[in-house]
């Protein structure tokens, strides 16, 4: 159990106070200490984003082979993975060990005409719910609701330049309702989440929070 | 330490470098405290400098024993502070010039000059190194870097010609170019180190006043006066004391609180009011004789918003089970899945009715957003519950859920961290437990001590914010900055 | 109480009713060539008047982080901004945070350079992506060509004229995020806080009411928000493009969507929500 | 992924639908050629006129989501994660794979360049090997090492600069002195009680009964118009999304716009 958990949690201690501290020495040091330190990160980085990509290939793996619910998409998601790493390999004019593939390669043309247009269509989807929501559900319930939807109307006409040209009132309105009781409000959330954002760092530190371990058995 | 003597230690021509630049800055510090707490000094020091005449033209150097070089404390040693009091001569035309030479120079009577105007350059245009005390401000300082007066000379790397480039492989020039490249990287740390060896050597300083026809040394027994001082690290920088103080304090609250929460559990926490809507929600359902959905976020085990969730759901299961309403878990993770039917049985057993406990009521609906949102809504319409709860971490898709669950006459209660789903939640719900009201019903309920003695940890962090937001404000009308400074982050 | 099956299809007629009237807003409002006159908000210019005060060829820091997701709002905004930086002969350093935006930056950064004449490595340079995010910005910190030690296209950064007297963040003046997510807040405290660059932001709408109290403390000099951002950031460098041009059908839908939710409310509440009362 | 909600379908329906994607899809092969041909007969197709179309063809699929979930949007959808991630692990590989371990250890330019390499990479290249641990079953563990590196350091640093950015930076502006004309008084007024009523009512240590329940109120009241606000926000992010497809749709493949 020591290698499996205790190491971790006194290394975890270290790291962190080592990182708090040196925050506060001005020394050559320090400075070195933390440039030797993001150097690594940024090269672990690396290994942390195939974690990322291997596990999201892996669902879909297992989907196929277990034939489960919508296996046939999964397909699909094989296809476009292995169709880009082959092409993105290729890059023929400098290889696989030149530099990223430029314009003008069948890769770049994939992400300009598949990646690109997707990712922004299925995003503005959203503009269709919204509007079918807010016919629909957005109800003034109570005076909170009211409130809410008050302001969204005065921030929605505010922000459109037809508002400005009939009068100046509205894009002020809407200026004022954002510099003042939307920037306090905020602000107390800012507060109140980084509180909640030390107190989550310390709880590692102190090795009292330990969810992010994970790693097979315990 | 004695402040007062370090004060008005006068400055021998050799002395050695300032040892007492530390002791100074204590001093410097101590006396923020002191004399900003005694509003009569503050008056003093206005009506000082209000009625010092203006001389015409006749030049008076300032005073030699003001006349000090030390090293720059809470740096990285790259710096030298050199410091005068203000001449009864100043305004516009009159300026400084600071002489600065090396060991060998000083010698040679060589000095680098620098020009430094008379109405600018006061020592409280830094209180990140040197505090607040009125005092400063009349006192003239300047920082001094040696390097920039004695630059290293960088070495030429041999670079192959743009025709050289074009003969070679496109493999061979990229080793030849990444040979370069590495070389010019060294040359650069080199540099660097240099620059770091010059700024740590001895400098000697004069200083001479000036209003472009004369120019008259500050000198000590008919000499102009030399002061020398050495840039050195230093191990604290005093400007992020208070960063250091408050991230101490707060975090020692914490572990305060959450070892008091393992002793006591019942810690006192306001009544949630979101956690009465829950119970009234129930109540319907019981009376309307439909089913109860609680539709998890898409966080994962290791997410606060998830275990709020999960502590919500033992209490619904078991309030749901004494008045014998099914209820149906949404889940799309796996791992929370396996804890729901787990938390939902035990909430069964407790009631008394372990029988009642039906694993296909807690099914994994979807894995992804958007098609997980699809899955609940058709459940929701075809079995049309008489509650809804949707609780965790949400996204885009919080706008689907909501909008086919107000559409089916569900009550709706939505707990969640997101503030960006926030503004969809509130309109179409009819109770919303926003951003922290979720882990303090979690705490609530739960009594986990993590959790109650953070959130009562930081409830104390976030009363030292309202007070000191208030008193600060009205001490700053008042004119006293006290607060103000004391927050300033540098 | 009507059967589900007639509220059901009730409910999918009104959502696919919505629906195309909000298609037909828009794509009306793009088909009639309309001019709308834009006046640039406050925030908008504060970012326009920084790049008009820094003096020709000081570097200039631009981090794109977004992906094709938010491109539709934040790329004509980002073109504005590289368009009127390369126009005051600043030297643009282009980077993402954001993997998938790799492709969106390059294609920004070549057209916009080919646009105004300028030479990769010697009027620009282009460092694309690495890893860390945070951490990216703290090894920035120190050593800018230690973090990056090539750009994009595989030359070293070690003497490149673009790069000269940048060793690290501490030497860049102006540095401008363009956000679709949490790094505006990660460039203020690991960025601007301890290098004392004027840090700019441009966010999509979402983001913008969050990012306000970041302005009051002078943390952000200024801020453009959404396609109004870019529009305002267009009519400030004189050559409007998508931003304004969508100007018109922004409106329109804005007016549609602010009908639906008063329509319905008023419609709910003083017609219906009384009859029932009597009935 | 069905729209909310999936009404029953029989044959007629089915049939009905079969038959307007067939129109459609005629309907769209008619319109591109229709915007090529005109131009002086049928001109080669370039690479970048085919992006276009089949940049449109996608658009339009993913937008017939809106009627209905269909298989076309379910493989659309899919295509779309699939070649996002092999963008991703391509681009992770030129980026940072390559050029911090492969370059400077295969290809270092001379002995003192590959040494030095060693001397600063070989740890985090370990390091990042034991990440790739997480993968497997029971060597998981050995991926904890590099976790808490980086978890203790992000937890470590965090809390300073927390303090530093998002505490005590923006304390700076609540705590200055309510000076000016009327309107900025007021207007500094406004805020520090929107800040401190919004915090009080995240406050738990208190019964918020009596004046602690008129402060809450108003804390309430601050929080409704800022979520007002990014509320009218948020749907001006999702029209502009929709006008810039818009936008692409009738400009880039229709050629319609002025």
């Amino acid at each position: 159990m020591l290698y499996k958990r205790a190491i971790p949690l006194i290394i975890v201690f270290v790291m962190g106070l080592l990182a708090f501290v040196h925050e506060f020495v001005p020394h050559p040091l320090s400075a070195a200490f933390r440039e030797e330190m993001t150097t690594w990160f940024r090269i672990i980085g690396g290994f942390g984003m195939f974690i990322g990509l291997y596990s999201l290939l892996h669902m879909h793996a297992t989907r196929i082979r277990r034939k489960q619910l919508g296996w046939g998409y999964s397909l699909f998601v094989f296809l476009g993975a292995l169709g880009m790493i082959v092409l993105g390999l290729v890059n023929e004019p400098h290889g696989p060990l030149g530099s990223a593939p430029e314009d003008g390669t069948v890769f770049d043309w994939f992400y300009m005409n598949v990646q690109v247009p997707c990712g922004a269509t299925i995003f503005s989807l959203l503009a269709f719910f919204m509007a079918s929501a807010a016919f629909r559900t957005f109800r003034a319930r109570n005076l909170d609701a009211a409130l809410l939807l008050g302001a969204a109307v005065i921030v929605m006409f505010g922000r459109i330049p037809l508002s400005a040209m009939i009068s100046d009132v509205f894009p002020q309105a809407a200026d004022v309702l954002l510099e003042y009781p939307n920037l306090a409000a905020k602000r107390g959330i800012l507060l109140g989440i980084s509180l909640g954002a030390i107190s989550q760092s310390l709880r590692i530190l102190f090795g009292i929070e330990r969810s992010y371990l994970g790693g097979g058995s315990e | 330490m004695r402040p007062q003597a370090a004060r008005r230690k006068t400055q021998a021509v050799s002395g050695k470098p300032q040892a007492s630049s530390r002791c100074y800055l204590l001093a410097s510090g101590l006396q923020l405290a002191a004399c900003s707490l005694r509003p009569g000094a503050l008056l003093a020091a206005t009506l000082v400098l209000a009625c010092t005449p203006l001389i015409a033209a006749e030049l008076v150097a300032p005073e030699a024993a003001s006349f000090r070089a030390y090293d720059r404390p809470s740096d990285d040693g790259n710096a030298i502070g050199v410091e005068w009091g203000l001449a009864p001569t100043e305004g516009e035309g009159v300026a400084y010039v600071l002489e600065v030479a090396s060991e060998e120079d000083y010698r040679a009577g060589k000095f680098h000059t620098r020009r430094v105007p008379s109405v600018a350059a006061f020592k409280a245009d830094h209180p990140e190194y040197y505090g607040f005390s009125p005092a400063l401000k009349r006192l003239h300082y300047v920082h001094v870097e040696p390097a920039k007066f004695y630059r290293p000379q960088p070495r030429r790397i041999a670079e192959p010609s743009k025709e050289e480039q074009q003969k070679m492989s496109p493999t061979a020039r990229a080793r030849v170019l990444a040979g370069v490249a590495y070389e010019q990287r060294k040359e650069r740390d080199r540099l660097a180190a240099e620059r770091r060896r010059i700024n740590g050597q001895t400098y000697y300083f004069r200083l001479a006043i000036t209003d472009g026809r004369q120019t008259l040394y500050v000198s000590e027994g008919g000499q102009p006066k030399v002061v020398t001082a050495a840039g050195r690290p230093n191990l604290f920088k005093w400007g992020k004391a208070n960063n250091l103080v408050f991230s101490v304090l707060f975090c020692a609250v914490i572990a305060g609180f959450i070892r008091a929460a393992r002793r006591n559990p019942n810690l006192f926490i306001r009544k949630i009011a979101g956690l009465e809507a829950v119970d009234e929600a129930i109540g319907r359902a019981t009376e309307m004789g439909r089913p109860i959905y609680f539709v998890h976020g898409l966080g994962g085990m290791g997410d606060l918003s998830t275990i709020a969730a999960v502590n919500i759901l033992a209490r619904v299961a078991r309030r749901a089970c004494e008045y014998d309403t099914r209820v149906r878990v949404m889940n799309n993770d796996p791992i929370v899945m396996a804890v729901s039917q787990e938390v939902v049985k035990q909430a069964y057993t407790e009631a008394g009715r372990p029988d009642a406990y039906n694993p296909d009521d807690v099914p994994l609906v979807a894995p992804d957003q958007f098609s997980y949102a699809a899955a609940v809504n058709g459940r929701m319409v075809r079995e049309r519950p008489a509650t809804i709860l949707m609780m965790g971490t949400f996204a885009a898709e919080s706008l689907l859920l909501a909008e086919t669950g107000a559409s089916t006459g569900a009550i709706q209660i939505a707990g969640t961290d997101s503030y960006t789903q926030l503004p969809f939640f509130i309109p179409t719900c009819d109770y919303t437990l926003m951003g922290e009201e979720l882990y303090a019903a979690s705490a609530y309920l739960s009594r986990e001590p993590k959790l109650l003695g953070s959130l009562r940890g930081q409830d104390v962090g976030k009363a030292f914010l309202m007070i000191a937001a208030v008193l600060g404000t009205l001490l700053a009308t008042l004119g006293l900055h006290w607060i103000s400074d004391l927050l300033r982050a540098f | 109480m009507s059967t589900p099956e007639a509220d059901l299809r009730r409910a999918a007629i009104a959502r696919r009713v919505v629906y195309l009237l909000l298609a037909v807003a828009i794509v009306a409002t793009t088909l009639v060539p309309t001019e709308m006159k834009v006046v640039p908000s406050p925030l908008s210019r504060k970012v326009y008047d920084r790049l008009e005060a820094m003096p020709a060829g000081s570097p200039i820091l631009f981090s794109f982080d977004y992906d094709p997701s938010s491109k539709e709002e934040l790329y004509p905004m980002s073109l504005a901004l590289l368009r009127h930086a390369f126009r005051r002969g600043l030297r643009p350093i282009v980077m993402t945070h954001w993997l998938n935006g790799v492709g969106l930056c390059k294609e920004l950064v070549e057209r916009t350079a080919k646009e105004a004449g300028k030479e990769s490595g010697q009027d620009f340079v282009f460092l694309a992506y690495k890893p860390g995010g945070s951490n990216l910005l703290l090894n920035m910190g120190e050593s800018l060509k230690g973090a990056f030690d090539k750009d994009f296209y595989g030359k070293p950064t070690e003497g490149m004229p673009a790069l000269k007297g940048v060793g690290s963040l501490r030497d860049i003046p102006v540095v401008v995020g363009i956000a679709a997510g949490g790094t505006t807040e990660m460039l203020i405290a690991y960025g601007r806080d301890r290098f004392g660059f004027d840090l700019g932001a441009g966010c999509t709408a979402v983001i913008a009411p969050d990012l306000y109290p970041f302005l009051q403390s002078d943390q952000l000099f200024g801020l453009l928000g959404g396609l109004r951002g870019a529009a305002d950031y267009e009519t400030l460098i004189g050559r409007p493009d998508t931003g304004v041009k969508g100007m018109p059908a922004q409106s329109v839908a804005h007016i549609l969507i602010i009908a639906l939710v008063a329509g319905a409310n008023v419609y709910v509440f003083l017609i219906r929500r009384p009859r029932r009362k009597e009935a | 992924m069905a729209p909310p909600s999936q009404p029953v379908r029989n044959t007629r329906q089915r049939v009905v639908e079969s038959a307007v994607l067939v129109g459609c899809a005629l309907a769209f092969l008619a319109a591109c050629l229709l915007v090529r041909w005109p131009e002086a007969g049928p001109k080669k197709l370039s690479a970048e006129g085919l992006g276009i179309f089949v940049a449109a063809g996608l658009t339009l699929i993913i937008y017939s989501f809106l009627y209905r979930d269909n298989p076309l949007f379910k493989l659309a959808e899919n295509l779309y994660v699939g070649v996002s991630l092999g963008y991703g692990a391509v681009m992770t590989w030129y980026l940072s794979l390559k050029p911090e371990v492969v370059d400077p250890l295969v290809f270092a330019p001379s002995r003192a360049a590959l040494l030095d390499a060693l001397a600063h990479r070989t740890v985090p290249i370990l390091m990042g090997i034991l990440l790739l641990t997480r993968l497997s079953r029971q060597h998981g563990w050995l991926s904890r090492y590099a976790y808490t590196i980086m978890v203790g350091w992000g937890a470590g640093i965090g809390i300073p600069i927390v303090v530093h950015s998002y505490i005590l930076k923006q304390l700076g502006p609540s705590v200055r002195p309510l000076g000016g004309g009327f309107w900025d008084v007021a207007g500094g007024l406004a805020i520090l009680v929107g800040t401190v009523t919004v915090l009080f009512y995240f406050f738990f240590s208190v019964e918020h009964k009596g004046p602690g329940r008129a402060v809450s109120r108003v804390g309430i009241w601050f929080l409704m118009l800022a979520f007002g606000a990014s509320f009218g926000y948020t749907v001006m992010a999702r029209v502009s999304l929709l006008i810039g497809r818009v936008h692409f749709l009738i400009g880039d493949w229709l050629g319609l716009r002025p």
